[in-house]
């Protein structure tokens, strides 16, 4: 008797989350420490969404609560994954700065029936660790390939490569290399460099001693892309004619007001610019900026973002409010719509996000501030990332 | 009766500057040896050289037989050479019954234990009553240091020191800071020490000298310039001629 | 040949900028015995005032550097009042954690004030632009940040070793109740060398932008670096410091342009290397 | 106080017997571990974090506490323990936990021996610095093995069996805990035996006094180069509960911020006693957890202010400053 008492109760428990009203959506990023403009964008592009497109979705509203990993730390991420969903109760796990962070959550997915919307982390191989992970931001490999052909039809058939010794800088070192090898260009060398390095001028002479017509470089938005680019223009490599390549982490919008003249003309890939021309986005910053407060402090990590809450909008949508990882996920595969960044879908397969990438130049615009000018498209770029690791 | 501790021709210069020259000195167990000297005579660096702190520029250091000039303080100590410190250096959150545990411990070889305590072991216990007791600490066996008198932490330095079982003793001013009131229990201290202990005694007070030292050396400017019975050293010329004019010469010295 | 040159070259700035910056922490470890981590959070508060003074101002950049001492050394002044003064000769650990928290609340207060985007400091216009060499072009400022480092050096060495203060500064860290019973108020004694030291804290702040640029996680980035330049030195000395800075910036550089994905091991091995050979570091005075 | 003497020879016993406080030390401990099982069974996977610092954090007061060596590098050997732990599993297929504890011990005690031969050669500032550059080395080291470590991406794979093969590792996370406490015990049992035992009479004597223990004829560098070898094992110990936990390890583990968190926390609860480690763990990590859930962006500061305040109000550290307090009124009171 007893027994049948408390399954009732445990049944009524479980119904009464199930349809509840409200629906809470767990995100994780660096929030503070000294990544903390990357969360501070998730939140804007998220605020965004939302206060474009309401906290309702039918009658279940929509609450956001915030969890901080200031840097790559998996064993917080994991154990703030858990309380989230434990504790917390929440039907989505979203965010995901670093790519060890979003690793360490995805083994707990399946047991807590929870989708995973990642809003940055741009490993390829997350996707493989969990079902249950769609992603809206982009792939290191994604940004980087286009530029390989970039610097190949820019006449330049030597290369160097320059980056950071993580993850995403090896990976955007495999991925211009591959591209690049591929049109026909060689790789003459391939530096990998501590992420702590701020003097970059025993660099420069590297690259001055290689013979390289060109640079390829990698590394992590913030101080040291300051350094790496002046020190570029100070020990005459722009001046002697080596051109410069890179994913957009480089000239992040934020970065460039300290970067100034220093960066003018570099071209990077990447698959958005706050200058993006289209009505979506026009909509998109005006909300954006109002949430974060400051537009020089807009960048990439708010697209992810905004574009990581339709999805999950959708699959509440879908699910009607019902706490059903699988069918949230299903509901999403081949979902495509006009992000601000322009028209993208989710690839049904690998649930990463299929998407322009555009090549843009650092140019000054007419209101004296600096912005990744788009001068080309390659449209619809899957993640070649995936296919290179099989 | 052979000689347990011996120093010969031992020698060491800093930069230009001979701080000990050439001092030899013997001891056989049961010796009471004082030395003195003036101020800057180049004492403490003695001691240095005979405890294995600073090596000599050249000569040799002998305990029991065994050229020790090679082996370092430690191993000095564990062959038996031991010394107290002219300002006690006791540590201040333990007690007696731990300071005189740990040595007899550590002379023992077990005093990297990982378990236990030695107040439940029986055979260290007993020493350390009977050290404490002799040398009057019993009652403050579990008091911290920095509790006690100085003139006890003056007691508890020989009880450490005898708690190793030495074969030669290198007492470096047992007696100095003490109130003239104590001083009577640390004379007793000493005359109460092991007979055939070899004991060399570092000293300033004349009266202490006198009192327990059988045979009495006179360092000066680095050399020994006295090596006899107490009752010879006031007459000795050269003696007097370094204790009344070391202040004229002491900036040299020093 | 002309690759030597070159990497001597970059050595020989990225040393001096070190210098700069990491000196005002030699004065307050090894004169005042105090282990401040928190001597980048003062260089970060310079560089955040002369990037506003001559940004955001457009006031100049002499006027900015001058502008980032004096007020960095008044903001200073109620944390060594109120705070330092309750560490001094405390145990090394409770000074950690004293000036780790100060750290950390100065960098919440940066962030919250200056947001978390990257500042710069525009430079004065002869400053702007690189040098020919003949071999090889430099950056004007790489230039001017060595003439700041040779001058900071002579003017420390010449204040403590020729100048009645200096006398009375190391009569006060040899012994303290010494000094104040020969009349030196060690109190004033204290707090001018830690004003002092905030001082060259933030004038290096602000030289070294260029390389260290500005942003509210500056405190923390760079703690380690300058930790480690001071004590391979030998807290305290100008000259050790400056043989530290020149010596690790040569290690440093080399390794970056031999085996640049070994640059971490390079120049932590050297540290280790330094330690195990000069115990106390360069310059290290025996106790 | 006055000490009653038996008979002629032996001396009493010090008052207060050991064996009690040891007793209530466990007492405490299951306590806390029960309340916050009780008070938040939503939150094991934070508790269970707690835990496996808590176990760094008392491997640390072994040798600044009790020996006296400061160092801003302690994490090597967690760190090399949560790899250890995490490789096997991951690698080799050994997913027992019992067996990856086992391994994380092994790993943090060579580790303690490799950073002892190196951070012995200097004393005071330098040997900090020494302390700092090592944690760099393995850090980078584990950055360059990625083959082996998973580099920056961090180490995933990580599959512990059940324990006994009846208690999973779940999303809940009850099995992490009970196995965190468990372990966590065992090494405080352990502990205080280690700390009341000859050797620990040693290392406190190296700690105020290394020339003296010198004079004594025992090697102070060979002592501490032991007690570094324990405190490897105990710090592994935490590493391997780390690493079955999260299943996951990454470079953080083997950061200077890791070590110099574990250091701030010692210091904050008291050094030189193990309920100071255990107290200044479990209040730096819970305040933590409050103030970044309340305010995500800026709750740094907070942290900077207690910390200022412990050193203002509680220089012995929090624990350390209680326990002199009521020992002060307790001598008062008699």
């Amino acid at each position: 008797m007893k027994k049948i008492i408390l399954s009732t109760l445990a049944a009524l428990a479980l119904s009464s989350t199930a349809y509840a009203d409200v629906i809470k959506v767990g995100v994780v990023g660096p929030f503070s420490g000294p990544f903390a403009l990357q969360g501070k964008n998730f939140k804007a592009g998220i605020d965004a969404y939302m206060a474009l497109n309401g906290n309702k979705v039918g009658n279940d509203t929509v609450e956001i609560i915030y969890r901080d990993v200031p840097a790559a730390d998996p064993a917080q991420s994991k154990a703030l994954g858990q309380e989230l969903i434990v504790k917390e109760k929440v039907q989505y796990l979203a965010g995901f700065y670093f790519t060890p962070d979003a690793m360490a959550v995805t083994p707990i997915l399946k047991q807590g029936n929870v989708p995973m919307v990642v809003m940055n982390a741009a490993t390829s191989a997350i996707m493989n660790t969990s079902p249950f992970v769609v992603r809206t931001s982009f792939t290191t490999w994604q940004t980087s390939t286009p530029i390989a052909k970039v610097a190949f039809d820019a006449g330049v058939k030597k290369v160097i490569t320059v980056v950071s010794d993580y993850g995403p800088g090896v990976d955007a070192e495999n991925a211009f290399k591959a591209g690049f090898t591929k049109a026909g260009g060689e790789v003459v060398q391939a530096i990998r460099m501590p992420l702590s390095t701020n003097d970059f001028s025993p660099i420069m002479q590297r690259i001055k001693d290689s013979g390289a017509q060109g640079v390829f470089a990698f590394l992590p938005s913030g101080p040291t892309t300051l350094g790496f680019v002046k020190a570029y223009n100070d020990n005459g490599l722009k001046a002697s004619g080596v051109k410069f390549f890179a994913p957009g982490d480089l000239t992040q919008e934020s970065d460039l007001p300290a970067l100034g003249d220093a960066a003018l003309g570099i071209q990077t890939s990447f698959h958005y610019a706050v200058s993006h021309d289209s009505p979506e986005n026009k909509k998109f910053t005006e909300a954006a900026i109002k949430a974060i407060g400051n537009k020089a402090e807009l960048s990439f990590p708010a697209v992810g973002a905004y574009d990581g809450m339709h999805v999950i909008y959708k699959m509440i949508e879908a699910t009607g409010g019902k706490q059903d990882a699988q069918k949230a996920v299903d509901a999403v595969k081949g979902l495509s719509w006009v992000s601000p960044r322009g028209p993208v879908s989710i690839d049904p397969e690998s649930r990463h996000i299929t998407q322009n990438i555009y090549l843009r130049e650092v140019a000054k615009a007419a209101d004296g501030t600096y912005i990744n000018k788009e001068v080309q498209t390659f449209e619809k770029q899957g993640d070649p990332g995936l296919a290179a690791a099989k | 009766m052979s000689a347990v501790f011996e120093v010969k021709n031992l020698k060491r210069s800093f930069g230009g500057l001979v701080v000990t020259n050439d001092v030899s000195i013997s001891m056989a167990p049961g010796d009471r040896v004082a030395l003195i000297g003036p101020n800057g005579a180049g004492k403490t660096t003695f001691v240095n050289l005979v405890t294995g702190t600073i090596p000599p520029s050249s000569g040799e250091v002998r305990l029991g037989g065994e050229t020790v000039t090679k082996v370092d303080a430690i191993g000095r100590v564990r062959r038996g050479l031991v010394r107290s410190f002219q300002v006690t250096r006791l540590f201040q959150d333990m007690t007696p019954a731990e300071h005189v545990g740990l040595a007899v411990l550590q002379r023992s070889g077990r005093a990297g234990r990982l378990f236990g305590s030695f107040l439940t072991m029986p055979d260290v216990m007993a020493e350390v009553s009977e050290l404490l007791e002799k040398l009057g600490l019993a009652e403050l066996a579990h008091r911290k240091v920095s509790e006690i008198a100085y003139g006890q932490q003056r007691l508890l330095e020989i009880a450490v020191a005898l708690a190793l079982k030495p074969k030669v003793l290198l007492l470096d001013e047992p007696a100095a800071g003490v109130p003239q009131s104590d001083t009577g229990r640390i004379e007793q201290a000493l005359a109460d020490l092991p007979k055939d202990l070899a004991v060399l005694m570092i000293e300033h007070d004349m009266d202490l000298v006198f009192r327990f030292a059988k045979r009495v050396i006179v360092l000066a400017a680095g050399t020994i310039i006295f090596d006899g019975l107490p009752a010879d050293v006031t007459k000795d010329a050269r003696v007097r001629e370094a204790y009344l004019g070391s202040y004229a010469h002491a900036s040299h010295v020093a | 040949m002309q690759t030597v040159f070159s990497i001597a070259i970059d050595a020989l700035a990225y040393g001096m900028v070190l210098f700069v910056i990491s000196i005002g922490l030699s004065v307050t470890m090894g004169l005042m015995r105090v282990v401040n981590l928190a001597h980048g959070a003062f260089a970060m508060i310079g560089g955040y005032i002369a990037s506003y003074v001559a940004r955001d101002l457009g006031m100049g950049y002499a006027v900015a550097v001058i502008a980032a001492v004096v007020i960095t050394i008044i903001i200073a002044i109620p944390i060594e009042r109120l705070l330092y003064r309750r560490i001094y000769g405390q145990p090394e650990l409770t000074q950690v954690l004293m000036t780790i928290g100060i750290t950390f609340c100065i960098i919440g207060i940066a962030n919250y004030v200056m947001g978390p985007t990257l500042k710069t400091i525009p430079l004065a216009g002869p400053l702007q632009g690189t040098a020919d060499l003949g071999f090889r072009t430099i950056s004007i400022h790489r230039l001017f940040a060595i003439v700041c480092g040779l001058v900071v050096a002579l003017g420390l060495w010449f204040a403590i070793e020729k100048t009645s203060f200096g006398v009375k500064l190391r009569a006060s860290v040899d012994n303290a109740a010494m000094a104040a019973a020969l009349g030196v108020r060690t109190e004033i004694v204290y707090a001018v060398s830690f004003a002092v030291a905030v001082g060259l804290a933030a004038f290096g702040g602000v030289v070294g932008a260029e390389l260290l640029p500005v942003e509210p996680y500056y405190a923390l980035r760079y703690m380690v670096t300058f930790l480690v330049v001071v004590s391979v030195g030998g807290a305290g000395s100008i000259p050790g410091a400056l043989i530290a800075c020149l010596v690790l910036g040569a290690v440093d550089t080399t390794g970056r342009y031999l085996m640049p994905e070994f640059g971490e091991f390079f120049f932590y091995l050297a540290v280790i290397a330094i330690i195990c050979v000069f115990p106390r570091g360069f310059a290290g005075r025996a106790k | 106080m006055t000490v009653a003497m038996n008979n002629q020879t032996t001396l009493s016993r010090p008052r207060g017997g050991s064996f009690k406080r040891d007793l209530i030390g466990v007492i405490v401990i299951i306590v806390f571990a029960a309340l916050g099982y009780v008070l938040f069974p939503d939150n094991l996977a934070l508790l269970t974090r707690i835990l496996a610092v808590a176990l760094l954090v008392l491997s640390l007061d072994l040798v600044t506490g009790y020996c006296g060596v400061a160092t801003l590098g302690h994490a090597a050997l967690f760190g090399s323990g949560a790899y250890a732990a995490g490789i096997l599993s991951a690698h080799y297929g050994i997913n027992d936990p019992f067996l990856m504890t086992m391994g994380g011990i092994g790993a943090g005690a060579v580790a303690g021996l490799l950073c002892a031969v190196i951070m012995l050669r200097a004393h005071g500032l330098p040997q900090l610095v020494l302390s700092i550059a090592l944690i760099y080395l393995f850090h980078e080291f584990a950055n360059k093995a990625s083959s082996w470590t998973g580099g920056s991406d961090g180490l995933a794979g990580i599959m512990p069996d059940a324990v006994f093969g009846i208690y999973e590792f779940d999303l809940y996370g009850h099995t992490a805990y009970f196995f965190g406490i468990a372990l966590l015990l065992i090494v405080f049992v352990l502990l205080r035996i280690l700390v009341r035992s000859p050797f620990g009479m040693l290392c406190r004597g190296i700690k105020e006094d290394p020339l003296r223990i010198r004079a004594m004829g025992a090697s102070p560098n060979a002592a501490l180069t032991k007690m570094y070898v324990i405190s490897g094992a105990v710090a592994g110990t935490g590493g391997a509960l780390s690493a079955i936990s999260t299943q996951v390890v990454a470079l953080d583990a083997l950061s200077f911020t890791q070590s110099a968190e574990a250091l701030v926390m010692l210091v904050l609860g008291g050094t030189g006693s193990l309920f100071g480690a255990l107290a200044g763990t479990l209040i730096f990590m819970l305040f933590e957890d409050y103030v970044s859930a309340a305010n995500p962006f800026h709750w740094l500061t907070m942290v900077g202010v207690l910390l200022i305040a412990v050193v203002l109000f509680a220089p012995k550290g929090i624990y350390g400053t209680a326990a002199a307090y009521f020992s002060r009124r307790r001598e008062g009171s008699q």
